[in-house]
């Protein structure tokens, strides 16, 4: 199992004839990812990595099956992108591209709302079932396949606890970073439910940040409802009040926002947070 | 992005909000003028990208022609929380029956935009928000649907507006201010207060606008109005750099790619024992010229006494890194211990790049950080 | 059981001061409708036929939790009623307002795919659950409890296949108008799903006209998978090509939109047509 | 609501759609005074609110100031299925490249707003899905996303556009027209054909607008173009007076309340050998005004020979629908013979009423269809 990806799905590159969208699509494919084809509005007929480019996906679909769609398209047309895939149906969509207006993921998000599809990112390094296939940017030699779900609003430092859980023996079902926008297509909460219902992930890694309330929802969701165990690491305690940092998403605007308040809530319903990403494979031992 | 008082005003007469009657001065001869033939009284208002300057000293009633130059002197140049005002606004003065406050949001927590407002106008909301909570409606509004009739209706019924002329122009705000919000890629557009003129005109006062920063360049509208005055000189080169940079009062100067594990470095800095001098992600590029920049931007900070890099390779590879480093090394005067962190794409090649220049690296983030920490103590 | 509505669901009406809204009010009140307020923005605080007025349904629902809302508001404000009953959540709306542009109700039936919302109407006469309560605008006097389901196009005429129902002896379990309009908010097929759930529907009736595809989408679902038997009527075989016949959706603008068509395509699936609406009973008595 | 050629080319110029240059001509002096000063060759276009005129000889093309007499005269007063020519439009001849189908209809049964294009411009759209159903393009859009750039990708793909000029103009076009739909409550709006000229500008030649009859009451555009051309009078002072009317060709005059109640019953005429000479609604409401109304209707049809009344109450009322009758009698000289159902609200008063005047009446549709039916067969 593993959720949303794995090596029978057919994903197609929005975006494939960019210098991001070609590097990634030959990373993609040689890790294993079952790429069907790609869009590049004009570029119908050429190919990338020896993948057919169509100029838009109602073409793409008269040739092929389509189950994903990656979007590495630039941010002006990235809107557009995001909209075509949410038309033609496709069912999983993950958006690498940062700078996607706030306004226009507000009217995607609710259009999706109901509908069954899920929506990954924008400005997130994609997912991975290890050893399956990747969908985005990260790097997949440091993963493995095994039993841990993570979620995180972070790149690199996903990567940082991954290498952690690797190392310590720990390999990962599938391990998705949702993004660092103030809206994104699937918050904690919205995936927590599919590993919940994954016979492969024993428990979960989340890895959240300040700014928001993802982390509050889904504590009060593991509480509730989630019966794995789960591991938490909230990034930035030193962070100022009221200053961005990096992530658009990543902003202290209340109290509540801050990586204190998040992590005493984790703590108060019995969560475990580890102090440093580098502990959370010995917590691991711990509780599974 | 923020906008000052008067770019707000300036859209909000765009899309016809009503606004008092002023002008601009960006220094005291101009100021000066203006007074020179404007009615009294009139007010005086700092522009600085904060807020509390009412507090502050910052707006002024000047209430005869003879008041005028003390009191605009007083204002230019003072200090609000760490901005100097050069430019004031000046406006008529109204005759004031009420105050009320109202915004619209871009709220991440519901998904939605949200319309807020309050009885109690001029109080800040959060403060409202504490003391008396039921005197803020909220209306969480679907971006698919739009503002709508019973939108206005719930508004006027909490504010208990009846009078059908207030609520004509009410409702031409309210709508106004949606428009500008979806249209302008707002964050937030807020005036606190909105106020009923004695004559029963609804003017607003003051504006507070927010832009989303990844809107700001599709919107001509803003061509005029960018400014990074609410940003520290450090901030607005590492911007124009295409780096992300918050400054921060301790000694270790950080450079990390990803801003998640640039927090998680400043974080650990501090459990064992050190003080992070700055935020910095060199994002996911490899271009050397970062590297050299980012090292540029936190050798300006005289509080710093040792650079950590934190670098976790996936598509920044460690020998971008590592040949960024060695550039810097050779372009910049850097007289500052240097403690890398390399791992990753490419880390092999990195590290070799780095121990030809007899730099030491490590792998581990922990011990990275202890050793940056260590340098300090010593 | 019954579908949608019974006795205990709770009943707002929207557009309650004005002349059909409270003329209706009292008759659906007296029938034994649980009919908990009204809304009429500016009227807060009257009351009709000992009712409760309030400004908007947010303020209602402070007072009394809600099941349904039927709207009697004139074109020019329904849209925003909908709107309204839709943005409040109300999980059952009847529309009899008969003007609404479609236009509009086209956004609307799209914002409302995918949601837990049913909506009935514009421009019908709402439903009836016999003996239990009614909402919209259908005299209950002729109606009786019973098997028997009914869903129609049309308002006086589902008023006579139910008159000979009633004196054949066959009862209804709820009978639903879904409106004369080219776009509706539920088609034939989204109710025979309902219908098909219900227990006490032995039998179901649909009263169709010229115009659209519904009879024919309906064709195919109760052919695939509606176990139950169906007797049908198309009104308009005498109706000519391209003018419309009262109903705004009841005009012919291709072949297949004709009684003729339909009736064929519902023969050849081997649902049966009555060739008068009184003949229904008579064929109900064959089949059941 | 249909529109003429010329109103729907009126508001394409609103929505800078471009079309031909031209002028209509209410009546032939007119006609001839723009002859005078047109550049030849110019189009004359009979302005009827039906399809095939073409064939009919209503567009012709003049050569020649001196043709234009002749064929003017031709063309006004002419006949077109029925319909009398009174107005034309004289516009500019253009050389044509290439022809383009282009519409946008509002799709029951998608419930979507419907782009359909094909490059088989000119033909009727029905004849191309016929014969060459693949020249067709469809795209549904979902009115709460917009027509979006992927959309002109399809379009230009199907279309084989490629040059960047064209293209730019293609999508003004496609972007106006939804604009039109939405903002204008269209139910249908077709170019055929859109032309591509050999300077290569892409003009309108053609407009078809239907506009939503619940809309046009809310568009200020309209009042200017509302018509009733393509109704019959009866068809107009039904309309007036809140009837629903359409005529046919038989011979029992029917009276309804309800339009699908209203069909059963001329199906149940035919069912039984007659021939209905009309449809008419009544309606919900319970005014005897429009019982009157709705009789001296159906009087003017010199063909009836019966009058069928045939009611259900519910809203209606069985009383004032005999009231209405019993006033009908008094004002109107009504000589056929009423066959009179009545069941449902207030029955049994609306039956004492017409009883007492002599007027037979029935509970049961098909006894009062078979009696009407059987009366023209005496």
């Amino acid at each position: 199992m593993s959720i949303l990806l794995n090596k029978n799905t057919r994903v197609i590159v929005q975006g494939i004839t960019g210098r991001d969208g070609s590097f990634h699509t030959k990373m993609m494919k040689s890790y294993g990812t079952k790429i069907v084809g790609g869009v590049t509005p004009g570029k119908g007929n050429e190919t990338v990595e020896g993948i057919p480019v169509y100029n838009t996906i109602s073409e793409l679909k008269k040739d092929h099956g389509v189950d994903a769609s990656v979007i590495f398209v630039p941010p002006k047309f990235s809107v557009d992108a995001i909209w075509e895939a949410v038309e033609e149906n496709i069912k999983l969509i993950i958006v690498i591209t940062e700078g996607v207006p706030v306004n226009d993921m507000l009217k995607i998000k609710n259009y999706i709302k109901g509908k069954d599809i899920t929506l990954i990112g924008p400005n997130c390094p994609g997912l991975i079932t290890p050893e399956e296939a990747k969908v985005g940017i990260m790097p997949g030699n440091i993963f493995k396949k095994g039993n841990v779900g993570v979620i995180s609003r972070s790149g690199t430092l996903t990567y940082e606890v991954v290498y952690s859980l690797t190392n310590a023996g720990f390999g990962q079902s599938t391990v998705v970073g949702i993004g660092g926008d103030p809206i994104i297509g699937s918050r904690f909460i919205d995936l927590l439910k599919l590993f919940k219902d994954d016979d492969e992930t024993e428990a979960m890694v989340l890895i959240g940040e300040i700014g928001g309330s993802d982390e509050a929802i889904a504590t009060e969701y593991i509480k509730k409802e989630f019966n794995k165990p789960v591991v938490t690491f909230i990034a930035g305690k030193t962070a100022p009040k009221g200053k961005r940092m990096g992530h658009a998403g990543a902003i202290v605007s209340g109290q509540e926002e801050t990586a204190q308040a998040k992590i005493k809530f984790l703590k108060d319903n019995n969560i475990p947070v580890a102090e440093l990403p580098q502990e959370i494979p010995d917590i691991l031992k711990k509780i599974i | 992005m923020k906008l000052y008082e008067f770019q707000g005003k300036r859209l909000f007469a765009k899309y016809q909000i009503p606004v008092p009657k002023g002008e601009l001065a960006e220094n005291i001869e101009q100021a000066l003028h203006i007074a020179s033939y404007s009615k009294t009284p009139f007010v005086v208002k700092a522009q600085v990208l904060t807020g509390g300057r009412g507090k502050a000293g910052g707006v002024k009633l000047v209430r005869s022609r003879e008041e005028a130059s003390n009191i605009l002197s007083s204002i230019f140049g003072m200090d609000i929380k760490g901005y100097k005002v050069n430019k004031v606004l000046i406006e008529e003065g109204l005759e004031i029956e009420r105050e009320i406050y109202l915004s619209f949001l871009m709220n991440r927590n519901s998904e939605k935009i949200t319309l807020i407002t309050s009885g109690e106008g001029g109080m800040e909301i959060e403060t409202v928000a504490k003391e008396n909570p039921e005197a803020i409606l909220k209306i969480d509004i679907d971006p698919l649907v739009g503002i709508k009739s019973y939108h206005y209706t719930n508004v006027f019924e909490h504010l208990k507006i009846y009078d059908k002329d207030l609520k004509n122009q009410f409702k031409a705000i309210l709508n106004n201010m949606y428009r500008m919000v979806t249209e302008l890629y707002l964050n937030l557009v807020e005036i606190n207060p909105l106020v009923i003129t004695k004559s029963n005109k609804i003017i607003a006062l003051d504006s507070k606008v927010i832009v989303d920063d990844n809107g700001v360049g599709f919107i001509k509208d803003f061509d005029s109005f960018k400014n990074y005055d609410d940003l520290t000189p450090e901030e607005i080169t590492a911007k124009a750099n295409g780096l992300s940079f918050v400054k921060l009062d301790g000694n270790i100067g950080c450079i990390v790619n990803g801003a998640g594990l640039a927090m998680a470095t400043m974080d650990m800095i501090k459990y064992f024992g050190g003080d992070p001098a700055n935020f910095l992600d060199v994002g996911g590029s490899s271009n050397p010229e970062k590297v050299i920049n980012a090292v540029k931007i936190i050798k300006r900070d005289e509080n710093v006494k040792v650079i950590l890099f934190n670098i976790f390779g996936g598509i920044t590879r460690c020998d971008d890194i590592a040949s960024g480093i060695k550039e810097a090394l050779k372009v910049l005067d850097i007289k500052l211990p240097l403690i890398i962190r390399l791992t990753g794409t490419n880390e092999k090649e990195g590290v070799q790049i780095l121990n030809d220049l007899g730099l030491e690296t490590t792998t581990s983030m922990q011990d990275a950080v202890k050793k940056a920490v260590s340098l300090i103590g010593e």
